[in-house]
């Protein structure tokens, strides 16, 4: 077990894929020379060659759609998309080609395709470039939706979507490439099936992904120093869903949180909530509750971008709120 | 647009027009029977009618190998035919059956043969064309020396993925063989009012795509220009751009009254019939007799027959397997 | 009060619009000489000219973003994208432009853009062809998501939807068009801030919008028939949603059900439940239910497409079950 | 690219000179003290500096009148200053502040003013063009005799909205001009590995919007052949296109190491430094003295020295406000 990044981490998953399968190739938008846009691939063109680390032109549609028919041909492309907000441009050839084709074609075609894409604000962005999108992609059929938390996370769930024979999207919060954490390179493939209690607890469940699992836990630990013990739930896969490990939670807790860095309405965040009503109703105490991003295009101001942001302190309160409502 | 002058010398081998000449049968009569059954409520969606275009398919398709591969679009009952997808398939599919080339789950628009490397069937105006530079791609990757055609329309020209495509091939020199079939119409669209630049030829050439206009209705000129392309594209020479001047005969789809061209033009451009004039071509060159084009249609009409009763035959998918096919398995 | 149909109720709109405010125009896929692919525009050409009906080539992003611009130049252009499925081209001018240019430029801007587009599955188009996407909409701040489900409507709401500063984006269900209703031509602007009660009831309330209020109306019907009274409520406008019919009506039914013809993961019809979690929890005896699309691109096939799409049955079986829950 | 040859006759007539240098300067000097604000902490975000560039923005907005509009990208400081927002304004929104041209909801990429018709300050590459379009489209339906001026990079030529926005103008015949700023890279990608065709004119004119290639380091060239662009699009000829030679002395944004340029590269082009080679040659000519550029250095320190005090002393917008601005009241 040795420290790294959540950067090197999803290097080394890189590495190893790119050293492991010849089917294996990285494009997209400066991977090569520049070393990725968050220096993600850093080195791997030097290892590895152009040919295998594509640079590719400014044409997001093209080179995802260009993923898709390698994939049909017979290759595992890893597409990066520089961040969830240029994949907007390439939304066409997800939901129309990427995801249809096994189905719409009788289950001839195959798409193994593993997209990987920065996510989330808090960096003083602005209204652009601060977009939180995975729930959208999670409404999708036919691709899976990963958003791994930690270090591990980051390595092995991107192992195991190039197992996939299916489009994986791979959501990475641009703010946790710096953070380290624990590694065992021999750790191997994840599991993606599961969602993960990363803290466990009593008096409620929070629920969070990617960028928010932190905050969560945050929150967690000034909850605690008062004496209340949440659960935090880390769903690490969006899609499928991992409905039963969130409600075995609930269901023991008898109260749920949701947090979400995207905006209120319709986040993935509702669907949550909805399954949650739909699965444990009776065994709630409260009604289920979230913690979003404010419904409005991030500003670049910091005051104001953190107000619009899920914060840990808004946790405490919400979940403060749902012990209060009951109790007292 | 030129007329292909005929040549000197028999214009062709018997056997070879033969097999051309029964190829654009089989579209045109698969089609008219197609229109048939959608009237009488047999086949549903939408349903984009190819006929006045089948020399290009027919033509094209002579030029490639069963290693390469073919992505197209909406309207490609005659890229399926001409590939071989057999017609009871394709057929089958229409009426949304189980034995459909998709399993009834795309119809018209989205026919699928993975064993015959035919790719589809895509109805998104220009989102077949990243699919075709990445298959492409593969190929380039693996070091092998197949080529993928993709047909498109005049329309899809001015959707940005056009553009992306165009270049991304060109930059990495992808064996991609473009396929414009310039009808003159997106949809009600005349070609000069979507395109600012009606010689398709220049767009290509921005992207240093070697470009060829070619008559379109004349499958014997469609035939050698893809098939001089594809040699060069299969010898690393990169992508090539082929524009095909044609004409649809029928309106864009099934629901279209067709009212925004002029009679005369449409009359105008059906004596360019590819296939009358292609035999009357070979009867006049001596190639082929009546008789031989009396037999080619009935082969036709009996292939269709067996193929509508294919499809009549043909169970449903039970409801059942809706779910089945739309991710493999459980993740591990 | 005359009766017309949803196609002709949108004309008369378009028509009245024109014919009223020379900043109006109208732009899209063969809205010209085609007369629309659905026909809503035949004849406008004939009647305002190509400088004012102007067919556009396909080039979604290019003409939906030249509609912001137009709308930044002091004009009220009505965008027609043929239909949702090919509007995926242009999501990102829809959400990095045309919904943040006011903010963004604090307050400066003003984007009184209107896109109108087909939407909505049920007449074998399969896959590529059959999507329900408003719910994605109705996640982005900064736009209004109307979805008119009757000839009123369809008049009232795109006048309504002129009158707005800000984008608007209207979704009519395809197979509406053809549907006819009553139509009073002195009716004028319609209220967009409301969800109307289609049918007052009082043991469950189905929600729906667009297309799904008529089967939700059918199921109601069906109900009736064996004695038990439901309430529909077409919510109309998606985005704001007006949580005050919503939770009104459930409050008095105690049971929801919510109907969309979108996949059922991160649906509208999660932010629906959620919302009424939220503010109706303690009024609910029963889990508020969902009947959506089953989660498969949308098959060709008749059988297959009426399996995966929401259907009267299916929505008299899910009441049935909501009342029998707690009943029996 | 061809060196603009000097003037026999006086170069240029010296208060238009001064304004000249002095707004080019302003660039700079601006952008020298934000990227210290932004090493300091005051400036936060993306910072892409314009530094290396400044001719194009001060030559070509020359051209234009208060009536005409500007759409331009994230590297939008040089254009915002150019066009004469003023510097406090600039710096007060790259600060965050509620006095800033955006009230500190956009930053250093989003730079608005709606009364100096500056559009803004478009982040997703390519984004700005169907705007600009659009603009002009309204400028054309009601009949004013106005331009929109489009601002972009080389590596937004490769994406589809480059394509669609310049074929549907031309076919529109709009009064866009079309200004793209060829610095040879996108972030770090050279134009080689970008485009397969680097002349970028052949982009355009298989539009058939006419095109020209400018050296962008030569204010005087942007500003001459921005103003023959003008003109023609002004009076009704459609669509021009421009392509500015240039190179941008900084890494791609403050975030970039800039390891993939060679030094020699950097330096060959910081030879051609369109402000000391612009004061050189007004030396040389005569028009200016020594004492006018260190006038002009003295006037643009002072300017930047009240910009950075406003932006201090600005206040914050109240968290309170922060969904004020999203949509405009209740609907009715
Ligand atoms: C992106 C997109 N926009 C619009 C449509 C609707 N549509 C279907 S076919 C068509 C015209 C396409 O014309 P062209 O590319 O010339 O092909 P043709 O139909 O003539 O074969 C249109 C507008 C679509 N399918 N996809
Ligand atoms: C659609 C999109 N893709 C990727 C990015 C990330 N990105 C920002 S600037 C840039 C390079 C743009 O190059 P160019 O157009 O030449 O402009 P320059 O930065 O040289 O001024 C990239 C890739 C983006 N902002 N938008
Ligand atoms: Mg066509
Ligand atoms: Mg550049």
């Amino acid at each position: 077990m040795t420290r790294i990044t959540y950067r090197d981490a999803v290097r080394s998953a890189l590495r190893e894929a790119l050293a492991s399968d010849s089917r294996v190739f990285l494009m997209g938008e400066d991977v090569g020379r520049y070393g990725g846009a968050y220096a993600v691939s850093r080195g791997l063109l030097e290892e590895f060659g152009p040919e295998r680390i594509r640079d590719t032109p400014l044409s997001e549609s093209a080179f995802l759609g260009a993923g898709i028919g390698a994939a049909l041909g017979g290759m595992r492309p890893i597409v990066e998309v520089m961040t969830v907000n240029f994949s907007l441009l390439a939304l066409d050839q997800v939901v129309n080609n990427a995801a249809t084709l096994r189905h719409m074609s009788g289950g001839q075609l195959s798409v193994p395709l593993v997209v990987r894409m920065a996510t989330g604000a808090g960096r003083q962005l602005a209204a652009q470039h601060s977009h939180s999108l995975e729930g959208w992609y999670a409404h999708i059929p036919g691709i899976r939706v990963l958003t791994p938390a930690t270090v591990a996370d980051a390595y092995g769930m991107l192992l195991a979507a190039l197992r996939e024979p299916d489009p994986v999207f791979i959501f990475e919060h641009a703010l946790l490439y710096p953070v380290e954490g624990d590694f065992d390179p021999a750790s191997g493939v994840a599991d993606i099936a599961h969602a993960a209690v990363r803290r466990a607890g009593t008096e409620a469940t929070v629920i969070a992904y990617g960028g928010s699992v932190g905050k969560a836990l945050q929150a967690a630990d000034q909850l605690a120093a008062a004496g209340v013990e949440v659960e935090v739930l880390d769903l690490r896969t969006l899609r499928p869903l991992d409905d039963e490990t969130i409600l075995t939670s609930v269901r023991k807790t008898r109260r749920a949180v949701i947090v979400d860095e995207a905006w209120r309405t319709g986040s993935l965040a509702a669907e949550v909530s909805a399954r949650i009503t739909e699965g444990a109703f009776y065994d709630l105490d409260a009604p289920v509750a979230r913690v979003c991003s404010a419904e409005v295009p991030i500003p670049y101001a910091k005051h104001l971008e953190d107000a619009a942001l899920p914060q840990p302190a808004g946790i405490v309160t919400t979940v403060r709120e749902l012990l209060g409502t009951t109790r007292g | 647009m030129a007329a292909t002058a005929l040549s000197p010398a028999p214009l062709i081998e018997r056997d070879h027009a033969l097999t051309l000449l029964r190829g654009m049968l089989l579209i045109r009569r698969f089609e008219e029977k197609a229109a048939e059954l959608y009237s009488a409520g047999n086949i549903h969606g939408f349903l984009h009618l190819y006929i006045g275009q089948e020399a290009i398919a027919v033509g094209a398709l002579q030029a490639l190998t069963p290693d390469d591969a073919i992505v197209a679009t909406y309207r490609e009952h005659g890229h399926a035919l001409a590939r071989g997808i057999p017609a009871g398939a394709v057929m089958a599919e229409m009426y949304g059956k189980a034995s459909g080339c998709s399993r009834g789950h795309g119809g018209s628009m989205h026919l699928f043969d993975a064993g015959r490397r035919f790719y589809g069937g895509y109805a998104i105006v220009g989102g077949g064309l990243p699919i075709a530079v990445g298959l492409a791609l593969a190929d380039t990757l693996e070091q092998r020396a197949r080529v993928t055609a993709c047909f498109f329309g005049d329309g899809a020209v001015a959707e940005g993925e056009f553009h992306e495509s165009l270049n991304l091939a060109a930059l990495w020199k992808l064996p991609v063989l473009f396929l414009c079939e310039n009808n003159r119409y997106a949809m009600g669209t005349a070609l000069e009012r979507h395109q600012s630049q009606t010689d398709l030829r220049a767009k290509a050439q921005s992207y240093n795509v070697p470009a060829e206009q070619v008559d379109g209705m004349d499958v014997l000129a469609v035939q050698e220009a893809t098939r001089r392309a594809v040699d060069a594209v299969r010898h690393g020479g990169g992508p090539q751009f082929i524009e095909f001047l044609t004409y649809r005969f029928r309106a864009h789809s099934m629901y279209d009254p067709d009212l925004y061209r002029a009679k005369e033009e449409i009359a105008r451009w059906k004596e360019r019939d590819p296939i009358s004039t292609f035999q009357a071509r070979l009867r006049e060159a001596g190639v082929v007799t009546e008789a031989d084009v009396a037999q080619a249609e009935q082969e036709v009409a009996t292939e269709i027959v067996a193929a509508v009763a294919f499809a009549e035959a043909a169970p449903w998918e039970p409801v059942e397997n809706l779910l089945k096919d739309v991710c493999t398995g459980a993740p591990r």
